[in-house]
Parts: C-alpha cells; structure tokens; sequence
C-alpha cells in the first residue's frame, strides 16, 4: 500500500484532464440539454490542431516556444470545429424532437474522426512533443512536467470560468438562458450567442486537456476522444450535469476511481482476477449506476424537482 | 442544400402548365418514344474500345453490365412514352404518365452519361469513347428533351430556382471544391470524396427543379376492386419482379453496376408513383394483407432460389440478422423512445449465451441445449441483462439512459475479454472467444449440410437464411402486435409525454423497463443465430461503430434512417446499409465518413426516416401540414 | 409533400453516388497479373485481410506482398502453362465479413487458395468454410495455437483442426516460449512483470511466456491487463515499479506497448520492456523515442541481414512501386502465397503440366510437401499445418534502431 | 353534446359519504411554502370548485392529490385508504386528471388517448398481446367500445382517427376529459378546463360537467372563471398563499369579504410576491 501517494496522484492527473472535458459536456447540458456526443472528437481536434502547428514549426524550435503556439493552435481548431458544429449541424434541429439532435451528434462524432483519420500518418498513433524535464520526486511520489501542465491548467481554467460566469456580462446571460432560455430571450439576451460562447468554452478547455493528453502519453490517435469523451461524460454526470464545479470534482472522482480500482481492487478477497487496469473502466461505469441510482442529480447537482 | 420554404406547394398557376421546352405535342410523344427507343438500341453497340472497363462494354450486339440498365430504362422510356401518347392506354398508368416518362428518361440519361463519365475517368480520356457511346448518349437525351415537351401536369410548377438559390448552390459546390482541394494538399483521404460532393450539389438542386417540375404524387380515385384470385396472382408477379429486381441488386459484381442500379431503380421508383401504378400496386396489398404477408414470406424465402450462389445466401443471412436486430432497437427507440446507445451488447450477451450452450468444446459450460431452449435461453439472457441495466438507469431523466447504455456497450466487450480464467471468471473465452460452434440440427436436420430441392442446392447459408427468416417473421409479429395493443399504447404514451402517462395509470418505469427487456430480448433472439453462422462468438465485433454492421452506430442508423416506430423502416434501413457498405467499396476507407455526413444530412432533410410512422410524419413536419389529414394508411 | 422529401433524398443520394464512383473507381486498378500467355490457364489466389480501417496498414501490407508474389511468379513463369491472378477482399476485422468474403472466394472455382486473414478472430469464422470446400486458405499473421492444434494444445492433446488451414506465423507456442528463454538465460533477469492488452496476440503470448518462464524457475512479480487504446498506464507503471520486477514482458502491439514503455521510463523504471513481433516495428522507437533504448523484441526467422531472399524481396517490393509498407506481415504473406503457388506448381506437374479441372483437393494434399526457402526462411508445414521454421531472432533498440541480438531455433 | 347515452356508471359508494378526505397538506419547495395545511373533502356525488388568485397553490395543491408531488405533511385519503404518492398508483385507485395547460399524446389518434386512458382498467400483458388469445380481443374489443361510448358522450366520436395535435383547442380540452374517464374515476380532478375559452364553450363544459356528475363521478374542479364556478360547484374552497381561506357554498364565498379582498387586490406583501413568481413557474410546466 506505500504506493497509494503515487496512485492518488495518477488519479489526480488523470481526473484533472477529464475535467477539463467534462466541462464543454455541462456547459452545452447545462444551456440546451444536448448531449454534445461529438465532444471527444473536439478535444482530439484540438490536439492534433497543436500538433499541426508543432510541425509546421519543424524540429528546432524550443518546446517552450512552441507550447504557446500550440496551444493556440490547438484552441482555435477545436473552437472552429465547436461552433462550425454549433451552427451547422445543431442550431437548426434547436426545435426539432430530442433525438434528432443526438443523432446529429453521433453522425458529426465519426465524421470528425474519420475526417482526422484520413490524413496522412494519423491511421495509426501519432508522436506528440514532450515537455523536457523530469522526473520530479516529491516524496514517494514520481511525477512529471505534463503532470503538472494539466494540473496547473484544469485549475487556472476553474478559476478563469468562474469568474467568467459570475461576474462577467456573458456569464451571467448563461446562466439566465440556463435557467429558462425562454424568459433570457425575452429579457433582450441573444441566446444564440450564449450557445455559441457555451461551445467555445467547451471546446477550448477540450483543447488543452487534449494538449495535455498528448504531452502526457507522447501519442495521440484520430479515435482519443471516444474512451476520453464517454469518461469525461460519466464524469460530467457524476458531479452533476450543469454545474462546471461538479464536472471538475466529477472528473477527479473518476480519475481516482479508476486509478484506485485498478490498484487496488485486487486485495479485496475474492476480487483478485478483477484489479487489472482493464477492468477500471468497468468500476468507473458501476459508479455511475451507483450514483445515479442512489443521488441521480450528482454530487454537486442540484435536485430538479419533477415538473408537472 | 434545401430549404423547406421551397417545399411548399405554391397555388399551381393555370397559365404557367407550358411544358418546360415548346414543341407541338405530336413531335414531343415522337421524341420521347423514339429517343426511349433509340436509347435501348444504343445497349446493343459497342461503347468502348478497352475491355478493361468492368462488364466489357466493347461487344456489338450484346448488351453488359451497365449497358443492361440503359436498356431497361430506355425501353421503360419508350414504353411509358406510348401510354401518355395513347389516350385508350390511359388505364395502364392512371396517374401522370407524362411525369413517368420523363422520369424514366432522367433515369436513362443518368445512367448513360453516369457509364460514359466513368469510362473516361477511369481508362483517362473521352478517346476511349466509341461512336456507339457517343450515340447512346445523344440519344437518352433526345428522350429527356422530348419528354421536356410533353404537357405538364396539374400542380406541378416550373420554378427555375431563384438566383439565390442557384448561387446558393454555387457557394456550396464551389465551397466544397476549395475545401476539397485543402484536403487534397494536406493528403486527406476524403479529398476526392468532398470534391466529388461539389458535383452532387448541382445535381442535387437540378432533383429539387424537377420535384417542382412534376408535381405532387398523383391522387387517385380507389380502383375497382378485382376478384381475389386476380389480386394474389398479381401480387405473385410483382413480388417475382422485386425478388428478380432485388437479386440482381445484390448480385451486381462491381460498384460501378450498383450505382448505375441504384440510379435507374429509384428514378423507375419515382416514374412509378407519378404513373400510379405504385398506388395501385399497394392498394392490391393493403387489401389483401394476410395473403401480402403470406406471399411475401415465401417471396423472401426463394431468394436463395434466385441466387447466384451460397455467397449471396450469406449476404442474406448477415443483412437478416442486422435487420432482426434493429426492430428489436425499434421495440426501444421507436416506440418508447429510449435511446439505446449499446444495443448491440445485447446482441453480443444472446450470442454468447447461445454459444455456451452449444456445445462446443471452448465453451465453459458443458451443455448442449437443442436450438430452440439455446434460442430460449439466448433471449433469456438477454432479456435478464436489459432489466438489470435498466433498473437503475430508466428511472432517471432519460438522457442519462445515453450515456448509460453507451457505457454498457463498451464495457460488454472489456468484460467479455476478461472473463477468460486469467483476468475474472473462466465464462467468455476471453479474446479467444468461443469457437468451432456446431452447426444447427433441428429435427435432425443438420443446418450445415447441403441439399437439394427441386433441382436447386440449397448450401449452408440458404439454411441459415430460412431459419433466419422464420426468426425474422417472429420478430415481425411481435413488434407489430405489440405495437397496436395496451402495451405499445403505452410506451407511445410515455414517448409523448411521460407526466400525461402517468396520470393515466400508467407506470412509466414498469414500462419503460419491459420496452428495454423486450428489445434486449429479440436481439438476443437474433445473437443466437449468428453464433452459429459465424462458427464463433469472440469480442471484437461488439463496438459503438464499426465499418461492418451490426454494430450500436450502424443499428440505431437503421432504425432512424429507415423510419422509427414502423416495422418496414428497419428493415428496409437494414438491408440498404448492408448492401451500400458491402457494394460501395470504392468508397475505400470512407464509408464511415459517408456514414456520419448521412445520419447529419438525415436529421436536417428527412428526420422522420425512409418509412415514415404517420406519428413522426407529423411530429416532424407540423409546420407543413398544419390542416388536420384525415389518416388513412397505418404507418405502424 | 413528405414522399416527396423521400424521393428527393434518394435522388440526391443517387446522384451522389453517381458522382462518387464515376471519381473514385479506384477499386478494380488493385489486381493485376498480365494475361500474356494465351493459351495459359489462369488461376486466383484469394487473399482476405482488412484493407479499410484501422488495421489496414497491416492488410494493405499482406495484399501488396502477396501481389508481389504473384507477379513475380508470373514474371518468372513459376509454373508453365500457368498465369495466377489476385482477388483481394476486404474482411474489415470482421467476422462476418470474412465469412462472407470466404464464400466468395469459395464460389469462384478460379481460386486454388487463399492468404489470410490477419485477425485470430476471423479466422474461426472462416476456417470451416474453406475447409468444406478443400480450399486451402494459408495465414500469415494468426499466432493462436488452437487454429491448428486444437483447444487443448496445452496439456498436450494436439488434435488437428483444420486440414485446409495453414500458415507461416509462428504460434504463441513458440515465441512466448522463446521470449521466455532469452529474458530468463540470456538477460538473466529472474522476476518479471506481465502486460497484456487483452487481445488475442497479446493474451495467448503472455499466457505461453509465463509457462516457460516459471518453468525456468523465474519468477512472476505481478500481471496486468490493459485496455488497448486508452494510453493512461499510469496504475499498470505504478504496480510495475512497486513489484520489484526487474523486466516486463508486454504481449501486444505497438501502439500499446510504445506509450507503456514510455511512461515506464519516465517514471524512472530501469528494466527493459520485451515484446513479441508485434511490437518490433520501427514505428515503436518513433512513438517511445529514447525510452525504447534496451527494449527487446523476438521475431520469427533468421535476422533480415543474414537472409538474402529477405533483401530481395525489400528491394523488389520497393521496386513495386506499392505505397504502402509491406508492414509486420509481409514477409510472411510472401510465403504464404509462394507456398500455394509451389503446391500448385507440384499438382500441375504430377498432372502432365496441367491442372485439373477442380485441383482444390490435390492443391490442399499438396500443401503438406511444399517446402522452399522464403523470405522469412525455410518454409513448410508440419502435422497440424503449422510453420516448421522454429527459428527466432531477437532485436534490441540500439540507438533507435532494432538490432539483432540473438539468433535460434526454438526447441521445446 | 349528445344527450344521455346508456352507460354502466362507476361503482359509486352511496351518496354523500366522503371520496376524497385531504388533511393538513403541506408542501414546501426548499424554503417556501406552496401549500400550507390544506384540508379538503369532496363527497360522492359532488362538485366542488377550488379557486384562488394566481399563485396560490391550487395546482401544487392537486399535484399532491395526484402524487406526482410527494407532500411534505398532510395525509390525502380516497375512499378512506391512503393514497399512494406515485401517479399512476392513485388513477388506479379511483382518481383522474386533466391538466391546467393541456397534455394529450399528441401524435396519437383521438381514439388512442382515450384508449391510453383504458389501461388501469385492462389487464392484458405483452404475451397476450402477443398471441392475441379470446380474452385478449374481447378487452381490447370492451376497451374500443368503451372508449368510443366516452367519445360520444364528448361529443368526438367523429374524429377519433386524428390525431390529438389537430384537434382545435375547445375540443383538445374535452378529449382530455374523455381520457381522464376513461380510466372509470370516481373523482375526477379538472385543472381549469376552461382556461382559453370563449363563453359559449364555457358553458358547454359547464353542462359537460353535469352530465359527468350524472354519470356518478364526483368533480373537483380548479378555475378562475368565477361565474362558471359559483353555477358549478356544490362547494366553492378558496385558497389564497397556500392557505384555504373559506370554504362554503356559492353564496357563502361570493359574500365573504376576504375572499373579495383577495381577488379584487389589497396589495399584497413583499412576500407574495415571490410566492408568485415561483409558484408560476412551476405551474407553467
């Protein structure tokens, strides 16, 4: 068990960047109740964005150099690729029956992941750049300079989006057309607009957990978002569909979840055949059950009382 | 690419019923029947010098591949031509046959044109081109020219798009070029697919031109009922022609000969509802229904009849058990609206259950159940694991159900391939799966073996087939009998509104929970033929999306694109991605790619699928039809 | 007004497919084999591998070679009289593709045999197919002992499948085994750790290399299983390094294994990671970079250098113009498909030159004798249809290059 | 409307013995208080009239009678048995729902509401459903004849092939009654059915509900139209912020000087004012 600081920490790094993702899922939720099902093609988008420009830049240019403009890169690609989504393949189903929407989801999800696959080189893994330094010990702990990228950034984002939220103009009008887009539209708020800011944010926090994805591993692949996407999701469920809060606290609590079933599940007796990293994906999704089972609103939702 | 304000009938203006090119009526029947003519003709010359062109199109006097179809369509042309130019032929084609043999003769020029462009694509250069090429090509458009000049029908319009549309068209086709070409730089494998897509744009306006060009379908006054005994025999001829019309679809060799198929069919399908046979043909039906069903049951089952050989069968076998899958998504989504995102888990677990009773030497369970308490037992199973994932799930808000169902399916396959005896339990096989499953004996009868009836050999996959389909009839029956009871009420009433279902008594998650057993159930049903015509159940094919189906993308596809709620969507959804992904293979890697654009386009055109329920028809399009429709045809 | 919706969608689908392929008409340019010899028979060797999606870099590296051996054999005139001509089909790592392309293959009484399929789990679904039909279907890449032996080849009941199926990949039975022997012997490192992807590859080599290896009297420090694509080890690395194992053994492919052995090193643990062929792949050293210094792979044959027939057919297939790499199972799709052409080759020449009119079943009895020394080395099949060539190489990441480290013949 | 047809009216207990016995319910939504202690009996037989300014209470009120809100306190008997707080679990027991903004099926045929509103009182499952066996098609058969009779007595029958979204709105309010008493009640509870309507379809309704009461339902109706009310109801409640202010007959409430206070505006308090907001909202569903 002395290895439970190093384990507490891959879940922490882990969660850390299935927060950032969750984050586009809640927000799109939060304002039209749209599972936005294509968002883990938009933070593989947004790393093999970076990486286009990384190799635009060729070989010789320091990482640290190369890093911010990646990140814009990045950014701007998954951003595009968000509101071109917005507009063209959700806005006009706004008011059509739930599923067609979804379905749309599903459709645009493949579409960009073969659109990415059929460029040249991306059929199987490809190389991302690695941050120089490291290992760095901190106790027992071994961790390395991604780790703290994506530390660093999923909090910085936290703090970023809440004050965006509560104290600019445009936060506060996503709220509002969160709570009843209706009455926001009536009270002179563009929603549309909303929606639209609501897709950037998302996709810009997908970019940099898909960054920090490929700085991570040192490999990214045209199907990174489906597993990522469908855990970021159930993380975004977990801490309470809507709230950026829970999609944060949600991603960690998986993070950790699958980091500690995968360590440690095979010293419960009787259990032992079950520890594998393999089987974690399988813990991450009886948690689900579980929590919607026993608190369906999430950690931090809140209870949405049965409308008659 | 369309906008629905264009849709809208416009009051058909009398004085506007000129037909699109003037002539004196005389010259355009003559035009029409003669360019049909010619058209046919001009199969039996030789188009190419190279016979490298699939089909060998280099041959005088005797038509192939492609040149069948020109053919076919111009002698329809020509045929269709008479019966508008002969008032006394009037009964054949009750509707418009003017409008038909127009259509008829765009069919004819589309597949002409559509073999001469790709004859010079793909052997470089027009040069390749024989005279007898040239000749076919004037004349199917003499046909259509001619067919241009034929009266127009009442409620039709001529509306040349506005300008805005065509530079609408313009922007896109050229929009689609320039990204096209982005692509082809960067090496994108979809380059020629998205340039290719610049030239479907104007083709796809000229189609909305046309739509406005002939018309509404025409309205008929019912026809006089004829004696039984004419209507089944009617019925046998017309289900012979489809059954012929169908095998040689799946039959065709090459992907070139489908798509000319695909083209002549459904301009032939159009030219047939604007002549009103296609009317007439479903009044025979819908009149007969238990003589319907009975003959298209024993249509169905001479298909391996009509095949070329037990490769076909196979292909009937697959397409089957995709489409048994998909109505049981159907149970789900269509009639009470859940959506299931990993459906095809449940096919997996009926499979994999199917194959541990086996009795196959890899399974773990040391059992052999006779076929029909190893298909009992598949749906059982099956069933039992619908319930255990939908009672925690269905009683939560229904988006969640998504989310939920997509995890099951990914997780199916990890557990499957860890219940191996290293990493859990010994049940699955793991990666390895279970394999070498016998095949089938029923009665004694080994479903592996082949044999011969009246003359024919019937092989393994035929046998399969037949069981498939009985299978499939089950199916059927249940879905639709369900449908139209207590039950199937209620789950439309928890679709619509589940707060209003519940104040009627009804018990929304008991429901919801025996929709989501019933579909696990019957796919289950299906999982246990497919073990055995696969040999093997292993855990690769169970993935959201894949390129072959049945996989969770490619059913619910099926379901939505063939038209919810129905018992001929799925069906007709299944088979058309079948067939489209096994044909298209010069779509080479991108048949995934055309699989999204599709569900996208889908939703924006058409969200209500091929075969429409009367329910979605008007769920989906309330601003269009406003008036209350009196409803008469049963969607359901 | 809605029908009409309808019928506009199929027309524009219509129209669009027409489009598509009147550009795309790619598919038919792939087969190939001239028809120069008028009077020649000739006959068509099927191949079935995924040549779409993911896996197509491997299946597009099988037909290739196997296109390469036919035209060289045509070239050559291998077999007077007789012209052989290539049927690619596409299994998309499915199933019931295969199936279905299997029966395709069957009904067309020009095919005398068939190389592939790429995946274990398509095979099982093809194997009876051919097998009722006597066509003999050769793989170059499944490593499942049971397709030959039978499910209980490990307790020593070899009981034989298939008698149409052969292939020229070596089994698990050998190469983990192998592995085993040169991590306990030659790197003496007595504690190992155990990954596998959960795939059949990767799960039936970990399964033979533990065997061996306890056998040896090595120890096994602790296992895990992956999910194959997720790329987070993060745990997998943590229980590697709290194990004390001092070498990790990873059944499975490359773009697994690189980022394991990636984020093993990063972590700072020493030991060296060994694979089997499927990790020996140059994209392996990209994808790991400096971390896959010291890591070890084991393939099938004598090391590529020693092997002439192994140069010639590098060079002639780059010769081929073929714009994909032949991939890890080239070489042995190579033989696979010269080796149906030696039995075709040996039936016409017990038949006066000619074949007969339905040679499937000669061709298959054939097969047993095909012996010829081919790109991967001395090719021919024992009992079970297995490859005979027992020889191993094992490579090292040098300076980012895979080199040889030991060569032999596995016995045991 | 057609005049009586020949019906089976719903068992009905004895006249005047009490149906549905409300006591003391409360329902608060976090801090605030919708309902506040509200007791009410309808006796068979009855119709009684709930009425209240906006935000009262009144349909979070009958949300609790229904059980699609679970009340914080209070008890909601019927027939003397608790109800249960499950909705479909208090239709099967005997009591049926409009509701104030109207919620048909409404991609389903007239015909096929009605019959939704059959299903407490039929039995059949999936696997006879399935093999469509005599007792199958003799209940599916009663349900038809059923709820055709009911349609009639609506005054639909006529349209019962389409679809409940085509129906003008006058008639989408009657088709809700019919599906409601489809489920045989013996309380129906009408949340404002003539909400939207011009006078003479008032007075239609007005009529319709006499005849429901002939057919031995009791009636518990919530309403602003205060005429339409006072010529109903046996007993008029008045609920004001949650709390029932008198209770009485037409006359008794027409007189009460509260009751006109209340509706005719002293200013209400700061209070209210949010009570309002909230409550609105959450009877604008």
């Amino acid at each position: 068990m002395h290895e439970l600081p190093q384990n507490l920490a891959n879940g922490l790094f882990l969660g850390a960047m299935y927060g950032l993702i969750a984050v586009g899922y809640t927000m799109v939720y939060g304002i039209i109740q749209l599972i936005n099902f294509a968002h883990g093609e938009i933070f593989m988008t947004g790393a093999f964005g970076a990486l286009a420009v990384y190799s635009k830049l060729g070989a010789n240019v320091s990482i640290w150099l190369a890093l911010p403009l990646m990140i814009v890169g990045g950014v701007a690609t998954a951003t595009l690729v968000a509101v071109l989504a917005e507009r063209f393949a959700y806005r006009p189903l706004r008011n059509a029956p739930r599923l067609a929407p979804l379905i749309t989801a599903i459709g645009l999800s493949i579409f960009l992941q073969q659109l990415v696959w059929g460029f040249p080189g991306n059929k199987s893994a490809r190389v991302f750049p690695q941050l120089p330094g490291g290992p760095f010990h901190l106790g027992s702990v071994v961790f390395q300079s991604a780790d703290i990228f994506v530390v660093v950034a999923a909090v910085l984002s936290t703090l970023f989006l809440a004050y965006f939220v509560r104290s600019t103009r445009t936060g506060r009008a996503m709220q509002a057309t969160a709570q009843d887009p209706d009455t926001a539209k009536l009270m002179g708020i563009d929603t549309d607009k909303v929606i639209v800011i609501a897709f950037a944010i998302g996709a810009v926090f997908a970019a940099i957990a898909g960054i920090s994805s490929g700085l991570r591993y040192g490999q990214i692949e045209y199907n990174m978002g489906f597993l990522n996407g469908l855990f970021a999701f159930t993380a975004a469920v977990l801490g309470g569909i809507g709230n950026i809060y829970g999609a944060m606290l949600g991603g960690l609590v998986l993070g950790l979840a699958q980091t500690l079933s995968a360590a440690y599940i095979q010293y419960i007796p009787g259990m032992s055949q079950f520890g594998s990293q393999d089987w974690s994906g399988v813990w991450a999704f009886v948690i689900l059950i579980l929590v919607l089972m026993f608190r369906p609103q999430g950690l931090l939702g809140e209870r949405v009382a049965d409308r008659a | 690419m369309t906008d629905t304000k264009t849709l809208t009938t416009e009051q058909p203006d009398q004085a506007a019923l000129k037909p699109a090119v003037r002539m004196p009526a005389a010259v355009a029947h003559g035009l029409a029947i003669g360019g049909g003519a010619l058209t046919a003709a001009s199969a039996f010359l030789a188009w190419t010098y190279s016979s490298s062109f699939p089909g060998d199109l280099t041959i005088s006097g005797y038509p192939g591949g492609l040149q069948w179809l020109t053919l076919t369509a111009g002698l329809l042309t020509a045929l269709m031509g008479v019966i508008a130019a002969v008032p006394g032929l009037r009964v054949l084609a009750p509707g418009n046959p003017g409008n038909a043999t127009l259509l008829f003769a765009v069919g004819g020029v589309a597949v002409t044109w559509f073999t001469l462009i790709a004859i010079a694509v793909q052997l470089h250069g027009l040069v390749n081109l024989t005279s007898g090429g040239w000749v076919a090509g004037v004349a199917s458009l003499i046909a259509l020219v001619g067919t241009l000049g034929l009266p127009r029908a009442p409620g039709s319009t001529v509306c040349a798009p506005t300008r805005a549309e065509w530079l609408q068209t313009l922007y896109a086709g050229a929009g689609l070029l320039a990204v096209g070409y982005l692509l082809h730089l960067t090496g994108n494998g979809a380059a020629g697919l998205v340039m290719a897509g610049a030239g479907v744009v104007p083709i796809a306006r000229l189609c909305i031109v046309l739509k406005h060009y002939t018309g509404p379908t025409p309205t008929l006054r019912a026809a006089k009922r004829l004696p039984v005994a004419v209507d089944v025999v009617l019925m046998i001829l017309m289900l012979a022609l489809a059954l012929e019309i169908f095998a040689y679809g799946v039959d065709t060799p090459y992907g070139q000969l489908f798509v000319g198929f695909l083209a002549v069919l459904c301009f032939s399908l159009w030219a047939l509802s604007q002549s009103g046979l296609l009317r007439r043909a479903t009044e025979i039906f819908e009149r007969n229904r238990a003589w319907a069903a009975v003959l298209g049951f024993l249509t169905a089952a001479a298909f391996v009849f009509v095949q070329q050989s037990d490769a076909d069968a196979a292909l009937g076998v697959n397409v089957l058990i995709f489409a048994a899958t998909a109505l049981g998504l159907n149970v789900v989504v269509g009639l009470a609206g859940l959506l299931d995102l990993g459906y095809v888990a449940f096919l997996g677990v009926g499979a994999y259950a199917a194959a541990l009773v086996s009795g196959a030497v890899t399974s773990s369970v040391h059992a052999t159940f006779p076929f029909w308490a190893a298909a009992l037992t598949g749906a059982a199973v099956s069933g039992i694991f619908g319930v255990l994932l939908g009672a925690p799930t269905l009683r939560v808000r229904g988006d969640y159900l998504a989310i939920v169902t997509l995890g099951f399916g990914e997780i199916f396959r990890i557990v499957v391939s860890n219940l191996d005896g290293v990493s859990g339990p010994n049940v699955t096989g793991g990666p390895n799966g279970i394999v070498n499953i016998p095949d089938l004996s029923i009665l004694g009868f080994n479903l592996g073996n082949p044999h011969t009836i009246l003359g024919a050999t019937i092989g393994r996959f035929a046998n399969y087939f037949w069981l498939m389909l009985i299978i499939m009839a089950i199916i059927m029956l249940v879905f639709s009998r369900a449908a139209d009871s207590r039950i199937g009420r209620a789950w439309v009433a928890i679709r619509e509104d589940e707060t209003a279902a519940t104040a009627m008594g009804i018990n929304g998650f008991r429901f919801k929970l025996l929709a989501f057993a019933l579909g696990a159930a019957l796919a289950g049903l299906a999982g246990t033929v497919m073990a055995h015509v696969n040999f093997s159940v292993v855990p690769d094919p169970f993935v959201f999306a894949g390129p072959v189906p049945p996989n969770s993308a490619f059913l619910l596809a099926a379901v939505v694109i063939g038209g919810m709620g129905t018992v001929s969507g799925p069906i007709v959804g299944a088979t058309l991605f079948y067939l489209l992904q096994q044909k298209l293979t010069f779509l080479q890697s991108n048949e995934l790619l055309i699989f999204g654009v599709a569900l996208i386009l889908f939703m924006r055109l058409r969200p209500e699928g091929i075969i429409a329920s009367r329910r979605r028809q008007l769920e989906f399009h309330e601003a269009e039809d406003a008036p209350a429709a009196q409803l008469s045809t049963a969607g359901a | 007004m809605r029908n009409r919706s309808l019928l506009m969608l199929t027309a524009i689908a219509a129209a669009g497919t027409l489009t598509l392929s009147a550009c795309g008409s790619r598919a038919a340019s792939g087969a190939s084999g001239s028809s120069s010899a008028s009077s020649a028979t000739t006959v068509t060797i099927g191949v079935d591998a995924p040549l779409t999606g993911p896996l197509s870099a491997l299946g597009l590296g099988i037909r290739n070679s196997v296109d390469l051996a036919i035209k060289t054999a045509n070239k050559t005139n291998e077999v007077p009289g007789i012209t052989f001509k290539i049927e690619a089909t596409d299994d998309k790592a499915s199933p019931q593709q295969g199936q279905q392309n299997a029966t395709t293959l069957v009904a067309d009484s020009n095919v005398v045999g068939v190389v592939g399929p790429l995946n274990s789990g398509v095979a099982v679904s093809m194997q009876k197919i051919f097998d009722e039909a006597n066509l003999v279907e050769v793989s170059p890449a499944n490593t499942n002992p049971s397709l030959t032996q039978g499910p209980s080849w490990g307790t020593g009941t070899k009981v034989r499948q298939f008698k149409s199926y052969f292939r020229t990949a070596t089994t698990d039975a050998i190469q983990g085994p192998f592995a085993a022997q040169f991590v306990y012997t030659t790197l003496a490192k007595k504690k190992v750790f155990l990954v596998d992807n959960k795939l059949t590859y990767g799960v039936g080599l970990v399964a033979t290399f533990k065997d061996e290896f306890t056998k040896l009297g090595g120890t096994v420090a602790g296992q895990d299983h992956v999910t194959s694509g997720a790329s987070d080890y993060s745990s997998t690395v943590t229980a590697i390094k709290a194990s004390g194992a001092d070498v990790v053994y990873f059944g499975g492919e490359y773009p697994d294994g690189a980022p394991l052995a990636k984020q093993l090193k990063a972590a700072g643990y020493n030991g060296p990671v060994v694979g089997g062929d499927g990790m020996k792949d140059d994209t392996f050293i990209k994808l790991a970079g400096t971390a896959s210094e010291g890591d070890y792979a084991t393939s099938v044959g004598a090391p590529v250098e020693s092997l002439d027939s192994a140069k010639t057919y590098i060079a002639n297939y780059k010769a081929g113009g073929y714009t994909d790499p032949y991939a890890a199972y080239g070489g042995y799709s190579y033989d696979s498909a010269w080796s149906i052409i030696e039995a075709v080759k040996a039936v016409a020449a017990a038949n006066n030159g000619k074949l007969p009119a339905n040679p499937r079943q000669a061709i298959e009895t054939a097969m047993a004798q095909v012996s010829f020394s081919g790109v991967t080395g001395q090719v021919s099949f024992d009992q079970y249809g297995d490859a005979t060539n027992k020889q191993l190489t094992v490579y090292g990441v040098k300076s980012g290059q895979w080199a040889t480290i030991k060569t032999g013949t596995f016995s045991g | 409307m057609t005049t009586e047809t020949t019906t089976t009216p719903a068992a009905a207990p004895a006249a005047g013995t009490p149906l549905l016995e409300a006591r003391d319910v409360v329902m608060r939504f976090g801090g605030l208080t919708a309902v506040g202690g509200v007791d009410l009996t309808v006796n068979t037989g009855e119709i009684i009239g709930l009425i209240g300014p906006n935000g009262a209470g009144k349909t979070t009120f009958f949300n609790c009678l229904t059980g699609l809100y679970v009340p914080t306190e209070g008890q909601v008997r019927y027939q003397g048995q608790l109800l249960p707080p499950t909705p479909h679990k208090v239709t099967q027991a005997g009591m049926a729902r409009t509701f104030q903004n109207i919620r048909l099926f409404h991609n389903m045929t007239v015909l096929e509401n009605v019959l939704v509103g059959r299903h407490t009182r039929t039995k059949e499952g999936i696997v006879s459903a399935i093999l469509r066996g005599p007792g199958y098609r003799r209940e599916e058969a009663e349900s038809r004849a059923k709820a055709l009779e009911l349609l009639e007595f609506v005054g639909l029958a006529d349209k019962r092939d389409m679809l409940a979204r085509n129906l003008p709105y006058g008639e989408q309010r009657k088709l809700e009654i019919a599906r409601a008493m489809a489920s045989e009640p013996g309380l129906l509870l009408l949340d404002e059915p003539t909400a939207g309507m011009n006078p003479q379809e008032t007075r239609a309704t007005e009529e319709l509900v006499f005849a429901i009461r002939d057919r031995g339902m009791a009636v518990l109706v919530i309403e602003h139209d205060m005429r339409f009310i006072f010529n109903l109801c046996d007993r008029v409640a008045v609920l004001v912020q949650g709390k029932k202010l008198v209770e009485g007959d037409a006359q008794t409430v027409q007189s009460d000087e509260r009751v006109i206070a209340a509706y005719l505006g002293t200013p209400m308090d700061g209070a209210e004012a949010g009570t309002e907001s909230t409550t609105s909202t959450e009877e604008n569903q």
